[in-house]
């Protein structure tokens, strides 16, 4: 026990390889043992995380459950594990979200379960490595890992053009990835080497000495991180893999495609490239602007190409591109509202567009089609996944009180505090949003059976409310009663805004009153 | 003045016929002028005092591989391959790059001949009568200091014999 | 013995005399005759070159090189008949089964 | 011991024998397996397997028992300081070794295959292999001639081995001619060196032309030094010439562009365990042998032809990997990929520090057993009447062999660099010495080019895992194959998951 | 001292109540009877009626000055600290918090009161529809929201309750959802609110920025130096010289929020949604889009008019808008013959006499009438609910006539409610719409003007719809005729209660020049700022007497002009219509402003969607994504050709080349081996040429 609580952290991460290696055991006959094993795996991978949250403690140093063993001496690469509350978050995200997504393909996926099982496990230790490495190395070595089983994911268990799909998503992450490769060595090399001393790939020292680089050299080694992430997430000029990919994945793969590997993209920015903005002045400020103007024009532009999407699939993919771009747009705000408010809606976009995936898997697992106007009027004979969809889309829309909501207006609080136009045109993205939810949900759902093939359609199974209503209590839950959230995020955003943008913190260090002000006023009345 | 003479004498043989090697059309004149060529060598060797490589290169040369090549020329038929076309299309721009790259080294090795002793360290060769007897000299360092290569050379002739043997044996 | 350059042009000549052979000729026998040439080229270099410097290190090498030319002939002309056997011919650009 | 031949045997493998000792027994093994060649009957011809892998293994633990020496002083000179015994030279030796046994586990189900079981093909081997040693171990021009021209030798032969086969003809017939023609420019940059030091030592010839550079540095730093007609530039042209001939037939050995051409045609034609070994260890030996030269040689000069090498690197980055999008034959594409490799090391040699060197080490190791690996599967996939080289022979490998398929996506991830394989952590060394050394442009050359090559080895991947199998029979593997490839598969993985020892390793062959 | 009690302190209670039976209704409503259901629903909004007229009570125990209940449940959205504009770091929190004061009051009233109403008469007006469960579960989440917005301490929670309204409305408006039009007409509610909230939305960041809270006010909260709200911050301010009147940052906030309240409360231009929204149920349109949601932009006003009363230049923006949607709006009632959508048109009008109210300055007059208004217009749509109902489904005027003893109970409350809209004293109506005249006045007379005329208008419309409604021959098909029958009681008597409403409702604001004392005033005064300049100016009353004279005159005015061409006819109407066609037209359209706005903004806003996605998928697919991997193809073809594109080519040069040489060439094909041959000697001559140049760069130091 004492051994597992020293070492939970490797132990959220290898729990699914080790089903994936048990599964490789069984023989592939047995579909339905693997189907199980699959899922045990899936649950048993949520449940080991749980602790995480359990015995989280807002700890003094910045990050918590640290493993730190030696790997690679000669080169300084070590097997440095550990996590801050971001990082807790998303890892709780990507199990709690992979547990769902293996629940969901029980009855999706017909040829090659086994392998199917396998690889989802191993994509999930992929992504939960990539969160919890402190080790450039080790995380360069995830980051990398996780684009296999994604690729076969899409590739086999998709529909038509899945090699195309599969081929563009790899290719465009890895070219993003290589670059970054050159960055991480770059880093490693310009970091000053204690006198004696080997050179490390640990990411806090490494990021402590990017302090001192010149801001030219800070500067390249952001682009060189930039395009990496900004492929992941994917920003705006880099999106277009996105879609192909959403739409010719499996449901599961979608889900976690959405729900997870977007989140890598965001969480480097914040974990990587923010450090690395040069100190404050005419470079930062003009990268700063660049970045933010993709994040808006992302957010608008990906809303726009929503409305005329025949495809369903299409039409979340390009919504993830908007809602992304929020995301963006609140982190490279640099205040302690955008950030909080953009982690909280990855974890945000992670449930709504995940449940909206499920959603649209449903309706394929029935219809086996996407197009939007195959269907109409399922309101009849779904009600109560109508009721869920609509729930849904409406958290998606950022309807006050789920979470959708919370996540817009705190990153929009934090760019308003920064500028307003940023936070105007991310408004305009708001409204969209309204319009090309409830313009699908609308042509969906509501008016009368419009094919024959629909009026029978059987309303949601037990296995499929299972997978969603989980994802709409979170909603409700960060939608009604977000504090625990936010207070779990505050401590590393705010050591984050001190490293970034120690100026923000200057004006009244001392006191922070808490609210309205200044105090005088209330006698003065 | 002897030197010059003989040394002009060869080279220019040397090279005419090496010229007529690669022009001939018939495979088998080719062998012949190459073994004039051959020839023509030797006496250089010979010139530079070298005897001991001279009879080598007459013995196994002319001796040995020139009778290969005849050997084989007569066995894959020959009046066919003459009467087909013996010089590549591309002949003219081969000839154009080969001699581009003639005129540039040529250049190299003239431009070098300013600099004392042509580049090369020593100035001038030693005395012929301070030269050792040439074989003795060659036995001695061929069994002292190139003892290995020596024993490397048989593996090498033994790859070939084995080689030559594998593929010229009738299939079976 | 004459200043080294003239033995230097001796061997340009013949080496590029053999070059010539090898990229112009169709016949595979006479390519190899070339490429003897070549080999002869840089016997000529060290031959005169060992001269210079008045020890036999160059003989020795040169001595080499000829053995090394006998075993190429040997081989190459082994393949030769090999292929000769299979195309009834002995021109390289009917060597055409492997091309891009 | 009394008999005075025993006597001088001792003494001789106690002397200068010590050094060559792998070598000797290499060729023993060899003239054994051509003896006993005759006595064996067709069925019990895997025998000489049997004896060319004893004989790899004996070999490999001289190999091993003569670090220790080298440990002490070292390194270990012999025959009047002709070949010499390092590090480095162990370092290849070992490589050489491992893939020699690699080919010989390959080749004996081939062989029956194609009927061509013969007792010479395995001396062969071995004979190339001792070939190889030389070049790693010469010191010394003539034997570094020699173990070239003895490698190459055997290698025309190997690939024209199987006689019936046109394509295997015509390959051999190729290569011989090319190989002479190269070996004739190498030997004319040998003479010319041979020339500028009047020895043939190559640590001598270093040092002369270290000397030289160093006389020519000090001229242009102040010219009065020396009588006018000791021009600076003049001084360098015949370094030039030699060094840019002995280059070339470096290059070609290696497959650089523009001297890569006979590759793919000899790697198509020859029989394919003699392509990997071709690919595999005649590479690695003529890179042993250019960095031999290029370090002791012409090290001193490195700041002048750096940029010639990039040149070459980046060619043949470019066009290796170009050339391989659009091929249809796997040996072809391999052929192609397998020259974008060359350009990855020699990129390693521009850079040339500390880190470089390890990479190169470390990329050419794990470029031995991946790309062994790699062609071992066509070898798998070589049954009768289906050749097995086409993509589309691959296709559904999946269902037909998940185990080959496997091993194949890991050998391919491994080609391309993804971690957490050897391929990654050879170019990580590589693209870190750039980095070090200031060559960011070429740093990002080399790393984008990631990207069409996971393209093209994808598609064969795609073709092995996503394709619908044809009527094309299920693959059976020896178990000469099995060993093999999972030897292949293990050293891929753990060079990739635990580099440690093998960074160790490389760093102690080249590291310095 | 701070009132307390029971009530006070639950007063969370009154919003949960309907959102426990909204749940249940929606997870399991469609196992209940309609008994039930029914039961339920209404009961639960009784309950919050009676518990909010308890607290209610409770606080009136208390004196004026210190009539404020707050309550703070939990600490909602905490994001953690915020950088105000003024330098300072505020822990920023929106809490959960229920405010109740004399406004809250007002409108916990109104909407509890009316709300429970209208749920009475739903029982029998929705008794045949299918998804009885689902419109009560509606219904009553529509309660819970539109109760959080009134009660909301803050305003992040009140744009909850806005949204939580918008959301409800969307559904019921698309109740039917099986009728294309009706669901159409839910998004178009949805999205063009959605416009209106963005402008809130940036009204609440500013405010927050600005005043570093959001909370209205501390008063009634324990610890009021701990948590300050909105009007202390201003105060502060103002006392510390760090804003003054008129400041842009004011008028902006004020601004941005009114955007928020126009597409809310359906004002120009984004009113466009509320005559579609008529496709839902009638008690809908009753509950939501005329007594409580389209009147939430003026309690925001209202709430926030501290801001307003500093932002002069917001205040006429209110005023003109309001009054433009007025006139605009009664036009277009003018020729409407859907009763529905006259009634509708209506509600837009008043509505933009409350906010001309609250742009004068009136806060209390724009609260005031929107309680009658609540009141008759309510009746008013019941009423019409009743007559659909008795019509059977039938909504165009010009097919009634005659109905007056057919169902009298809904005749006569229907005319009661069109008298109090009309402004005929004693009713409710008059003495609002009075006031609010009057106060225009004195800001400006144009104001007083356009709003007289409407007032006419209104009587116009609404007695044309009166007496083509009930008097006269009946117009309706005999089918239709049969089935005309009075509702049954539990719709009878809401109606009946609301037209005693609608009666005395007014009464509490009896104006002082008639000898009242404007009790209604004086209770809402201690919400309204009175930092402002805009003190309630002694108006000499023989001027007022001349005004509401005058706005009885033009009411009656209107009512004659409807006699003379609907009853006595007298003048016919065609003829009217015929000479000015044009305008009719346009009337009779709508002045076109929804096909206006579809080829405006909607569908250029489709094309952009379209044009970009064929961005993505032309330009940067085209060409950053397969353009590489042609370019790579293309590479690859050209590197695997190069033999025979770049050596051939060579040679064929060099075979023209020597053949104008006049040299005997044969073209064969190319030797394989020679060429890479050749290769590899241009190679060695490229480096030599290379590296000798490179040397001579390094050792001539040469070019």
């Amino acid at each position: 026990m004492d051994f597992f609580a020293n070492h939970i952290l490797s132990a959220v991460l290898f729990t699914p390889l080790v089903g994936a290696i048990l599964l490789l055991l069984i023989p592939r006959q047995l579909e339905l043992a693997h189907r199980i094993g699959g899922n045990i795996f899936g649950v048993l991978g949520f449940l080991v995380s749980l602790p995480l949250v359990v015995w989280w403690k807002p700890g003094v140093e910045a990050f918590s459950f640290q493993e730190n063993f030696s790997w690679i001496p000669s080169i300084g690469a070590r097997y440095h594990l550990g996590i801050d509350g971001i990082s807790l978050l998303l890892v709780m995200l990507t199990t709690f979200l992979g547990m769902i997504a293996i629940l969901s393909s029980w009855s999706a996926i017909h040829q090659r379960t086994k392998e199917y099982y396998i690889l989802l496990l191993l994509l999930q230790t992929g992504m939960i490595g990539v969160f919890v490495s402190l080790d450039f190395f080790l995380f360069y070595v995830f980051w990398e890992v996780m684009l296999v089983p994604m690729y076969f994911l899409i590739g086999v268990w998709g529909s038509d053009r899945r090699l195309y799909a599969a081929i563009k998503f790899f290719l465009y992450t890895l070219a993003g990835s290589v670059v970054m490769l050159l960055a991480i060595l770059a880093l490693y090399f310009y970091a000053p080497v204690a006198p004696g001393g080997t050179r490390t790939f640990d990411v806090p020292t490494l990021l402590a000495a990017a302090q001192h680089f010149s801001d030219p050299l800070r500067a390249w080694l952001f682009w060189g991180f930039f395009f990496a992430f900004a492929i992941k997430v994917p920003m705006f000029p880099f999106h277009t893999w996105l879609p192909d990919a959403h739409t010719e994945a499996p449901t599961a793969g979608s889900v976690i495609l959405a729900g997870v590997l977007l989140k890598m993209g965001t969480y480097g920015f914040i974990r990587f490239s923010l450090p690395l903005l040069p100190a404050d002045g005419p470079i930062r400020s003009n990268i700063v602007k660049i970045v933010i103007v993709l994040s808006l024009i992302a957010i608008v532009y990906g809303a726009l190409v929503c409305l005329m999407q025949k495809d369903m699939k299409r039409l979340i993919a390009y919504s993830s591109v908007s809602h992304l771009g929020f995301c963006t747009l609140g982190i490279f705000a640099l205040t302690p509202n955008g950030l909080a408010g953009s982690v909280l809606q990855q974890i945000n976009h992670g449930i709504s567009t995940g449940a909206l995936f499920l959603i649209v898997g449903v309706l394929y697992e029935r219809r086996h089609t996407r197009l939007i106007s195959e269907f109409g009027g399922l309101a009849t004979p779904m009600p109560n996944f109508a009721a869920i969809y609509l729930i849904i889309s409406l958290s998606s829309l950022g309807m006050p009180l789920l979470n959708g909501f919370i996540g817009e207006f705190t990153i929009l609080q934090g760019a308003f505090q920064v500028s307003k136009a940023w936070a105007a045109w991310g408004t305009v993205g708001v409204i969209l949003g309204a319009a090309y939810l409830l313009w699908l949900y609308q042509r969906v759902m509501f008016g009368p059976v419009t094919l024959p093939v629909n009026e029978r359609l059987p309303d949601l199974n037990f296995r499929e409310m299972a997978t969603l209503v989980p994802l709409v209590f979170m909603a409700f839950w960060i939608g009604i009663y977000p504090k625990p959230f936010f207070s779990l995020i505050e401590k590393p955003v705010q050591r984050i805004v001190e490293q970034v943008n120690p100026n923000f913190y200057q004006m009244e260090r001392a006191k922070l009153p808490p609210a309205g002000f200044p105090a005088a006023a209330v006698e003065a009345k | 003045m002897l030197d010059q003479a003989i040394f002009y004498l060869f080279a220019g043989i040397a090279v005419v016929s090496a010229i007529l090697t690669v022009t001939r059309r018939n495979a088998v004149h080719s062998a012949i002028f190459l073994i004039t060529a051959l020839l023509a060598t030797a006496g250089i060797f010979l010139q530079l005092r070298a005897e001991f490589l001279f009879i080598v290169q007459i013995i196994l040369y002319v001796g040995g591989i020139m009778v290969l090549f005849v050997f084989v020329i007569m066995l894959v038929n020959l009046d066919v391959a003459v009467r087909q076309m013996q010089f590549a299309r591309q002949k003219w721009v081969a000839l154009l790059i080969s001699l581009a790259l003639a005129a540039q080294v040529g250049l190299m090795l003239w431009s070098s001949r300013k600099v004392p002793g042509h580049g090369v360290p020593v100035l001038n060769a030693v005395p012929a009568d301070k030269l050792p007897p040439n074989t003795e000299a060659v036995a001695q360092s061929l069994f002292s200091s190139y003892l290995l290569p020596f024993e490397i050379a048989s593996v090498l002739l033994l790859v070939a014999m084995i080689g030559a043997v594998v593929m010229a044996k009738k299939r079976t | 013995m004459l200043p080294i350059g003239h033995y230097l042009f001796l061997g340009l000549a013949l080496f590029i005399i053999g070059a010539i052979g090898v990229v112009t000729r169709r016949n595979v026998i006479v390519i190899l005759m070339s490429i003897e040439l070549i080999l002869n080229a840089v016997n000529i270099n060290l031959v005169a070159f060992s001269r210079l410097y008045g020890d036999v290190a160059g003989q020795v090498f040169a001595l080499f090189i000829i053995a090394d030319a006998a075993a190429e002939a040997a081989v190459g002309l082994g393949i030769v008949i090999a292929f000769f056997r299979n195309r009834e011919t002995v021109l390289e650009d009917e060597m055409d089964l492997l091309k891009w | 011991m009394h008999i005075p031949f025993l006597r001088a045997l001792t003494d001789y493998l106690q002397g200068d024998g010590a050094v060559i000792l792998p070598e000797i027994e290499l060729t023993l093994f060899g003239l054994g397996i051509l003896l006993i060649d005759f006595t064996l009957g067709v069925r019990e011809r895997y025998l000489n397997a049997g004896l060319a892998l004893a004989g790899t293994a004996f070999s490999a633990y001289t190999v091993w028992k003569l670090r220790l020496p080298v440990a002490v002083n070292g390194s270990l000179l012999g025959f009047h300081d002709s070949v010499i015994v390092d590090p480095f030279f162990l370092f290849f030796a070992a490589l050489f070794l491992s893939a020699t046994a690699l080919v010989i586990l390959l080749s004996v189900k081939f062989l029956d295959i194609e009927q061509e079981q013969e007792g010479e093909y395995y001396a062969l081997l071995l004979f190339a292999c001792v070939g190889m040693m030389f070049m790693a171990s010469g010191f010394d021009l003539i034997v570094i001639f020699l173990g070239l021209e003895t490698m190459a030798l055997s290698f025309y032969v190997l690939t024209g081995f199987l006689r019936r086969e046109k394509r295997s003809n015509e390959a051999s017939l190729k290569y011989v001619l090319l190989g002479a023609f190269s070996s004739g420019i190498l030997a004319y940059g040998f003479s010319l060196l041979y020339g500028l030091s009047g020895s043939t030592n190559i640590d001598t010839i270093g040092e002369t032309l270290g000397q030289r550079n160093a006389f020519v540095t000090s001229l242009l730093h102040n010219p009065q030094s020396a009588p006018p007609q000791f021009d600076p530039f003049l001084l360098q042209m015949l370094p030039v010439l030699a060094f840019v001939l002995v280059a070339v037939g470096l290059f070609f050995k290696i497959a650089a562009v523009p001297f890569h051409q006979w590759a793919p045609d000899v790697y198509e034609g020859a029989p394919t365990p003699v392509t990997i070994f071709v690919s595999v260890a005649s590479k690695t030996a003529s890179f042993a042998l250019l960095l031999r030269l290029f370090l002791v040689v012409f090290g001193a000069t490195h700041v002048n032809w750096m940029y010639l090498v990039a040149g070459i690197a980046v060619a043949s980055l470019t066009w290796g990997n170009l050339a391989a999008l659009t091929q249809t034959n796997v040996k072809r594409l391999l052929a192609y990929s397998s020259i974008s490799h060359v350009g990855y090391v020699l990129l390693g040699l521009v850079a040339g520090n500390k880190t470089a060197m390890t990479g190169i080490g470390y990329y050419l190791l794990a470029y031995i057993f991946m790309t062994a690996g790699a062609f071992a599967i066509l070898i798998v996939l070589r049954q009768k009447g289906l050749i097995g080289e086409e993509l589309e022979d691959l296709n559904g490998l999946y269902q037909r062999s998940p185990a080959s398929a496997l091993l194949l996506l890991i050998f391919m991830l491994s080609l391309a660099g993804i971690p957490p394989t050897a391929g990654f952590m050879g170019k990580y060394f590589i693209f870190l010495s750039l980095i070090e050394t200031k060559h960011p442009i070429l740093a990002l050359f080399a790393v984008l080019y990631i990207v069409p090559a996971l393209y093209y080895y994808f598609r064969i991947v795609v073709h092995a895992w996503l394709k619908a199998p044809g009527e094309a029979p299920r693959p059976v593997m020896s178990n000469a194959q099995a060993v093999a490839l999972s030897v292949a598969a293990f050293v891929t993985l753990a060079a990739g998951l635990y580099p440690e020892p093998f960074t160790r390793l490389a760093q102690y062959a080249l590291g310095r | 001292m701070t009132p307390t009690g029971y009530f006070l302190e639950h007063l969370w209670l009154i919003p949960l109540f309907p959102l426990v039976t909204a749940a249940l209704m929606l997870l399991l409503g469609r196992r209940l009877p309609n008994g039930a259901v029914s039961v339920f629903c209404v009961g639960s909004v009784g309950a919050s009626f009676a518990f909010a007229l308890g607290a209610v009570m409770q606080l009136l125990s208390a004196g004026p000055e210190n009539r404020a209940a707050q309550q703070i449940l939990f600490e909602w959205l905490t994001p953690g600290p915020m950088l105000a504009s003024n330098g300072h770091l505020v822990r920023f929190t929106a809490d959960w918090g229920y405010l109740l004061d004399p406004l809250s009051c007002v409108m916990v009233l109104v909407v509890t009161g009316v709300g429970f109403l209208i749920h009475i008469y739903s029982i029998g007006y929705m008794g045949h529809e299918g998804g009885y469960y689902r419109f009560f579960g509606y219904m009553n989440l529509f309660m819970f929201s539109m109760l959080t917005l009134v009660l909301a301490n803050n305003m992040l929670l009140m744009f909850v309750g806005w949204e939580g309204v918008g959301l409800c409305s969307y559904l019921l408006i698309g109740f039917y959802f099986l009728k294309k039009s009706a669901s159409d007409a839910g998004k178009k509610a949805f999205i063009v609110n959605r416009i209106g909230d963005a402008g809130f939305i940036l009204g609440i960041l500013l405010t927050a920025v600005t005043f570093g809270t959001i909370r209205f006010t501390s008063a009634g909260l324990a610890d009021v130096a701990a948590n300050s709200g909105i009007l202390q911050a201003l105060n502060g301010a103002l006392s510390a010289q760090t804003l003054a009147a008129g400041a842009p940052v004011l008028t902006t906030i004020a601004l941005l929020l009114f955007v928020g309240a126009t597409g809310k409360s359906a004002q120009i231009p984004l009113y466009v949604w509320l005559p579609d929204a008529m496709e839902g149920p009638t008690p809908v349109s009753a509950l939501i889009h005329a007594a409580t949601m389209v009147t939430a932009g003026v309690y925001m006003v209202v709430r926030m008019n501290a801001i307003y009363q500093l932002a002069p230049l917001a205040m006429d923006v209110v005023a003109v808008v309001g009054v433009g949607t007025a006139i605009f709006a009664a036009s277009m009632a003018l020729v409407q013959n859907d009763i529905k959508k006259v009634l509708a048109y209506s509600t837009i009008s008043q509505l933009g006499y409350m906010f001309l109210a609250l742009g004068a300055g009136a806060f209390a007059a724009g609260i005031f009438h929107l309680m009658t208004h609540a009141f008759f217009k309510a009746l008013l749509f019941l009423g019409a609910g009743s007559v659909i109902h008795a019509m059977s489904g039938e909504q165009d005027i010009q097919k009634m006539g005659g109905l007056w003893n057919k169902i009298p109970v809904t005749a006569k409350t229907f005319f009661v409610a069109t008298l109090a809209i009309a402004g005929i004293p004693p009713l409710a109506g008059f003495f609002s719409k009075d006031e609010i005249l009057g106060r225009a006045y004195e800001r400006h007379p144009a104001l007083w003007v356009v709003g007289f005329i409407t007032a006419g208008m209104t009587a116009f419309y609404m007695f044309r719809l009166v007496f083509v409604t009930f008097f006269g021959y009946s117009r309706a098909d005999d089918h239709a005729q049969k089935h005309i029958h009075e509702s049954p009681q539990t719709m009878t008597i809401p109606l009946v209660i609301l037209a005693v409403l609608s009666v005395v409702g007014g009464w509490i604001g009896w104006p002082p020049s008639l000898g009242g004392s404007n009790q209604f005033e004086k209770f809402l005064e201690p919400v309204i700022f009175s930092a402002g300049s805009t003190e309630a100016a002694p108006q000499s009353s023989p001027r007022e007497y001349l005004l509401m004279l005058a706005s009885i005159a033009i009411a009656v005015a209107g009512i004659w002009l409807a006699y003379e061409f609907y009853r006595a006819k007298r003048f016919a109407p065609e003829l009217i219509a015929g000479k000015m066609r044009g305008f009719y037209r346009v009337l009779f359209h709508k002045y076109y402003v929804d096909e206006i706005y579809d080829a405006l903004l909607v569908n250029r806003t489709k094309d952009l969607g379209t044009l970009l996605g064929q961005f993505d998928a032309k330009v940067i697919d085209g060409i950053g994504v397969d353009g590489t991997g042609w370019l790579a193809r293309f590479g690859s073809t050209l590197s695997m050709w190069w033999d025979k594109w770049i050596i051939d080519g060579l040679l064929n040069f060099g075979a023209k080349l020597t053949q104008l040489l006049s040299f005997p060439i044969r073209f064969l094909q190319t030797g394989t081996f020679s060429t890479y041959a050749l290769l590899i000697l241009i190679g060695l001559a490229i480096l030599l040429a290379y590296y000798q140049q490179h040397l001579h760069v390094v050792l001539r130091g040469a070019r």
